[in-house]
């Protein structure tokens, strides 16, 4: 088949949920937004990753479909790009910033202690699925260094115990404390 | 919608009134360092208990943009009054209203006066912790806006460009490339279809200056562009912005959503046959977007791998069309170039470096935050004065400036001035404006390491001396800190820098192998150290555990 | 005239290479009267002798036995040459390297092995993790790639060296010759 | 925001500052030359007899300047520049193979030998490799680099073909031919630096690629042996191109035909 005929006869990617499901229309909307144009790719990719927290093949194929790019040339973009990611993210994420700030500040050590505590290294998910450790490049609280980010909230001047503890929260919550 | 300067004039003075109709108005700091350490829960109390008074009438509670000193966070000032509090938490609200009008508190008292905010000399960043980033009014109320005004109403594209030429800045996005010649080369492309682009991907690790103007005034961003899209003749604009910065993407949608309502932003801006449109596109985590033709790649929707230039975006940019790109700080500083003429900025700074420049000072240093100083400041000034110096007293090492294409400048070079010639004399660049501080807790061969392994894990691929270049160098450091290291691989080292640096694409390549020239230049002894004696006198490397195994 | 002492060793190596260097047949005549073979398979010298001119080492350096006996050869040879792509490149020898060495191992003599599968830990030299090629461990005065070098190659190199000359292979021979 | 995306112009895009009737002159490694405003310098030194090593680069497929094997020295520019990107200007002095340049070179060719597994004698490629060749015409005669010995797999699931990524070099030739002569944009490159792979479709088996047409230009294109025959044994696998300039030339018809509406 050739990936650049018309999108209607690629429909086969299209996962089944896509008309009733809310997210898959805010994913539709970015795309008309751009005309459904191939330039929309990135864009895309950032609106499936902020509404299913992931891309899966399935929503891969899906948005080359809509917007007529080559399947190896989404996939080139979804690993080219660090912010998004293929792996179903844990229940919490723990993103550590390895900026230089961070890193003059202690970052390897928090990584440390976590791996050792949790058993987990940076891009890895707990096996019970609870807990994900990213790093990032720099979230550019260098003021604060060292920055880790729980769940989506920024905190600033983190040491190892403060991590731990945090961390041990989410587990102790979870184990019905 | 048509717009006139009335219309600004009448705004301003509405938002003026508003705000000196209160008799204290108190700043929380909401920028991002700020509000990772809470200062969002300060500014909810602070609103909570000043309705609980009954105060609302007389008392204003202002989220505001960074007001700087980061390390000291959360910060907030309180007008007219003119006083900072640091480290303010929720516990502290009660007592800060009841000293409204009294003295201030002791306890959490910053003094003003503090040489941090006395040599700083603030352009960019003039609004930055003094208006409400989320309200357009308050940025007009500082005269915002009106440059674009003078411009469409008062001046000819090629008038704005000479200003900017006069002006003599540089662009402030690393290389320092002079702004003017760049407007000049994209106004004179032949194109009816020409784009301006903000390069809002601030990838150094270790720099925060673009988020945080972007955080605390955001307006000024846009203006910059909208007069630069006028100046070059282009319609449309994006800024490029990094997903790792939620907030700042937050600001910048709003204040174009605000400027387009009030008509600041789209169709006839100010009753004149100018349109404007700007566009969000996020960057979604690749450093080398940050350069030129990768950037338009990304925005066009593929993989961020630079392309060979020439042809320049200024002739051959987004979509096939004429480009200008211009980084953050550098289109924020166009609105009061407007605004005082270009012979204004060529008045500050030094020869060949003009205006101020805004730094991000971070790491071993007692004042981490947001600093805006004259170019030509000096270094030690800049660390011991502003910075405040070392903390635990310790032994100042080492200042890293211009992220992962820069060099780190030794004690022995801290009285040069900050310009981009003194700096590339002592093997490092201006960069975006990150500057970390590193003092004898820092190993200079693992920071080599550390940047090394970034510019490793951030090569594009493409090429082939930045690829595999970068991961040989890599791996050559790897060695002499973990205490396998020989003698010969000084050489070897030298030899790839040198081979990487002459023979890769793009700048991410070119410029890779800095931080590992100057520290084998200034700090070679602690490569000598880590690979004849196998120590490292950091202790920052694990050499024993090594040893030990061997 | 003294003639030139010669030597020539095998390390993890097929022996090919030298199975070339006898394929020089009666041209190596040509040269006997000069030279003097003083160590090698092809005669017979239990330890490697003091003062030798020119040593061919074919193979790689897979086991701390070869590392050994080529530090010792560097040290009583004038002129090393590396010889054959294994010497040279780590060739075939070094396709283990993509492997943990255990992983190694046991595939060899646990899982493919029907009759006392066992890794062998006694009576044979330790492997090492990664097989490499001489010159990361010695300095090399000449490089003669070839999967086995030609013998043409092999007779140039030695008829350049008899007569003072740096030897110039180039075009001789390469890589997986 | 609510207000539309702006929509490129879907023509293809023009480079305006290059005038492709005006010819200049100038000269290689001292012989004067003359070329049209359009042409590199790699194509006016191969037409001149003049040889620079190229790897990337292959007639017929657009250039990428990416094995910056093909540098050159400019009299007066700062930098070495790739010939198969670079323009000439009236009146340039370029130098192909200076000692620097020739240095450079041998040791990017190092760095690509370090980069995978390159094993020339159990290759199918073995003698007609153009990795191979050009460690011979460079004067390589070993790697100084450490080797990296990532681990790779070979992906023989292809009905008739493989692909060994221990071979590959990246030089992108095949994402290119299935791209730009076949339309079928089956291969690009995933990931990034070091870990960049090349991959077929959604990164699936190369035999389960719904895109892949099975045309084989990929295979003929790859100047190493990481795409090949299946069948072929070592030094067996001998790469055809000539089909390259002929489905370059008919496409480059077929688009005017489109273009003019005639046929």
């Amino acid at each position: 088949m050739d990936i650049k005929s018309e999108p209607s006869s690629r429909s086969s990617g299209e996962p089944a949920q896509t008309t009733e499901d809310r997210r898959w229309r805010l994913v539709n909307r970015t795309m008309r937004m751009h005309g459904n144009e191939p330039h929309a790719l990135i864009e895309t990719l950032h609106s499936v990753q902020e509404h299913f927290g992931f891309l899966d093949l399935d929503a891969l194929k899906y948005v080359a479909g809509a917007l007529r790019v080559p399947l190896s040339r989404v996939y080139a973009v979804a690993t080219f790009y660090h912010y998004f990611t293929l792996k179903p993210p844990g229940e919490h994420t723990c993103v550590v910033c390895k900026g230089t700030a961070c890193y003059i500040g202690g970052a390897s050590s928090i990584l440390d202690s976590i791996q050792q505590e949790v058993g987990i290294g940076p891009g890895e998910t707990t096996s019970d699925g609870q807990i994900s450790l990213l790093t990032a490049r720099c979230l550019g609280s260098c003021g604060l260094a060292p920055a880790t980010v729980f769940d989506g909230q920024i905190c600033g001047r983190m040491t190892s115990a403060a991590v731990l503890e945090r961390i041990r929260r989410w587990t102790n919550h979870d184990t019905g404390d | 919608m048509t717009l006139a300067i009335e219309d600004l004039e009448g705004i301003a003075k509405i938002e003026k009134e508003r705000q000196e109709g209160f008799r204290h108005r108190i700043n929380v700091c909401i920028a991002a360092g700020c509000l990772s350490c809470q200062s969002g829960l300060v500014r909810e109390a602070l609103e909570k208990e000043v309705g609980r008074r009954g105060m609302e009438n007389w008392c204003l509670v202002k989220g505001v943009g960074c007001l700087g000193l980061c390390a000291a966070g959360p910060l907030i000032s309180v007008e007219p009054d003119g006083v900072y509090y640091q480290g303010v938490t929720v516990s502290d609200v009660s007592e800060i209203l009841d000293s409204l009008g009294g003295s201030p508190i002791g306890r959490l008292h910053c003094p003003a006066q503090s040489p941090f905010f006395t040599r700083q000399h603030r352009i960019v960043t003039e609004n930055c912790g003094k208006i409400d980033p989320e309200r357009i009014e308050d940025y007009i109320a500082e005269r915002g806006y009106e440059a674009l005004y003078t411009v469409l109403r008062s001046m000819t594209p090629g008038e704005v460009i000479e200003q900017v030429v006069a002006s003599g800045m540089r662009g402030r996005g690393g290389a320092g490339f002079p702004s003017g010649l760049k407007w000049t080369a994209v106004s004179k492309a032949v194109n009816n279809t020409k784009f301006v682009i903000c390069n809002a991907d601030e990838g150094d690790p270790g720099a925060f200056m673009d988020r945080s103007v972007l955080e605390s005034d955001p307006h000024r961003v846009i203006e910059g562009m909208a007069i630069a899209a006028y100046a070059v003749g282009a319609r449309h604009g994006y800024v490029y912005v990094r997903a790792e910065y939620p907030l700042a993407v937050k600001r910048v949608r709003t204040a174009i959503a605000q400027a387009e309502r009030l008509g600041v932003l789209g169709s006839g801006i100010f009753n004149t046959r100018f349109d404007f449109k700007i566009e969000v596109r996020l960057g979604a985590g690749a450093f080398v977007c940050g350069e030129e033709t990768a950037l338009i790649a990304s925005i066009e929707g593929r993989l961020g791998r630079p392309r060979p230039r020439p042809p320049f975006p200024a002739e051959f940019g987004l979509w096939g069309c004429p480009t200008l790109i211009n980084n953050v700080e550098t289109l924020a500083n166009i609105p009061p170039i407007v605004r005082n003429g270009g012979r204004w900025l060529a008045g500050i700074g030094t020869e060949k470096s003009k205006g101020t420049k805004v730094f991000a000072l971070a790491g071993r240093v007692n004042n981490t935050g947001l600093i805006e100083v004259p170019m030509g400041t000096i270094l030690r000034d800049i660390v011991f004065d502003i910075g405040g110096g070392i903390p635990e007293g310790r032994q100042f090492k080492a200042v890293q400036t211009g992220g992962p294409s820069g060099g780190c400048i030794p004690e022995q070079h801290l009285d040069m001035p900050v310009d981009y010639e003194s700096l590339a004399a002592v093997g490092s660049i201006m960069g975006s404006g990150g500057m970390i501080i590193m003092d004898d807790a820092s190993c200079m061969v693992d920071v080599a390491q550390f940047f090394m392994e970034f510019c490793m894990s951030e090569s594009c691929g493409k090429c082939v001396p930045c690829r595999v270049g970068t991961t040989q160098i890599y791996h050559l450091l790897r060695k002499i800190t973990n205490g396998t290291g020989k003698p010969s691989d000084l050489a070897m080292l030298e030899e790839l820098c040198d081979l990487v640096k002459n023979t890769s694409l793009c700048g991410l390549g070119q410029t890779a192998p800095n931080p590992v020239i100057s520290t084998l230049r200034y700090f070679r002894n602690e490569y000598l150290e880590h690979i004849d004696d196998k120590t490292c006198q950091a202790g920052a490397c694990k050499i024993g555990s090594v040893r030990e195994a061997l | 005239m003294n003639r030139v002492r010669i030597a020539t060793t095998w390390l993890d190596g097929c022996s090919g290479c030298h199975m070339s260097f006898l394929d020089m047949d009666e041209t190596l005549a040509a040269v006997a009267d000069r030279i003097e073979i003083v160590y090698g398979p092809l005669v017979d010298a239990k330890e490697f002798p003091d003062g030798v001119d020119v040593t061919l080492v074919e193979g790689a350096v897979g086991n701390a036995h070869d590392r050994e006996e080529l530090e010792r050869i560097r040290e009583r040879t004038h002129i090393l040459i590396s010889f054959g792509d294994c010497a040279v490149t780590a060739n075939v020898p070094a396709m283990r390297n993509q492997f943990k060495l255990q992983d190694v191992l046991k595939r060899g003599y646990v899982d493919n092995v029907s009759h006392h599968p066992a890794v062998p830990d006694a009576g044979v030299p330790k492997l090492l993790e990664r097989v490499r090629p001489l010159h990361e461990f010695v300095a090399v005065d000449l490089f003669l790639p070839g999967c086995p070098p030609p013998s043409e190659a092999i007779l140039l190199a030695l008829t350049d060296l008899l007569e003072g000359r740096t030897p110039e292979v180039q075009g001789k021979t390469r890589f997986g010759a | 925001m609510t207000t539309p995306s702006y929509t490129p112009d879907p023509t293809p895009y023009v480079r305006r500052d290059v005038n492709p009737v005006r010819i200049l002159t100038f000269t290689i490694d001292g012989r004067d030359v003359s070329a049209r405003e359009d042409e590199t310098i790699l194509s006016v030194a191969r037409q001149n007899g003049i040889f620079i090593p190229t790897l990337c680069h292959l007639d017929g497929l657009s250039e990428r300047g990416a094995c910056r094997l093909c540098i050159v020295e400019v009299k007066g520019a700062p930098k070495l520049l790739p010939s198969c990107v670079t323009l000439p200007r009236q009146d340039m002095e370029v130098t192909t193979n200076s000692d620097r340049v020739a240095d450079y070179r041998r040791k990017i060719l190092e760095l690509m030998y370090s980069e995978r597994n390159h094993v020339c004698s159990v290759c199918v490629s073995n003698g007609h490799c153009e990795l191979q060749n050009l460690s011979v015409v460079l004067g390589m005669t070993h790697v100084r680099y450490d080797y990296i010995y990532p681990k790779h797999a070979i992906d023989a699931s292809h009905e008739r073909f493989s692909v060994d990524h221990n071979r590959c070099v990246l030089c992108q030739r095949c994402v290119r031919v299935c791209d730009e002569i076949e339309g079928a944009h089956t291969w690009d490159v995933m990931g990034r630096g070091i870990t960049s792979r090349v991959i077929t479709d959604l990164n699936q088996p190369w035999g389960s690629s719904e895109t892949c047409t099975g045309c084989g230009k990929c295979v003929q294109v790859c100047p190493t042996g990481a795409l090949s025959e299946k069948g072929k044994s070592v030094a067996e696998m001998i790469k055809r191109r000539q089909f390259l300039p002929y489905l370059q030339m008919m496409r480059r018809e077929g688009r005017r035909a489109v273009a003019e509406g005639i046929r």
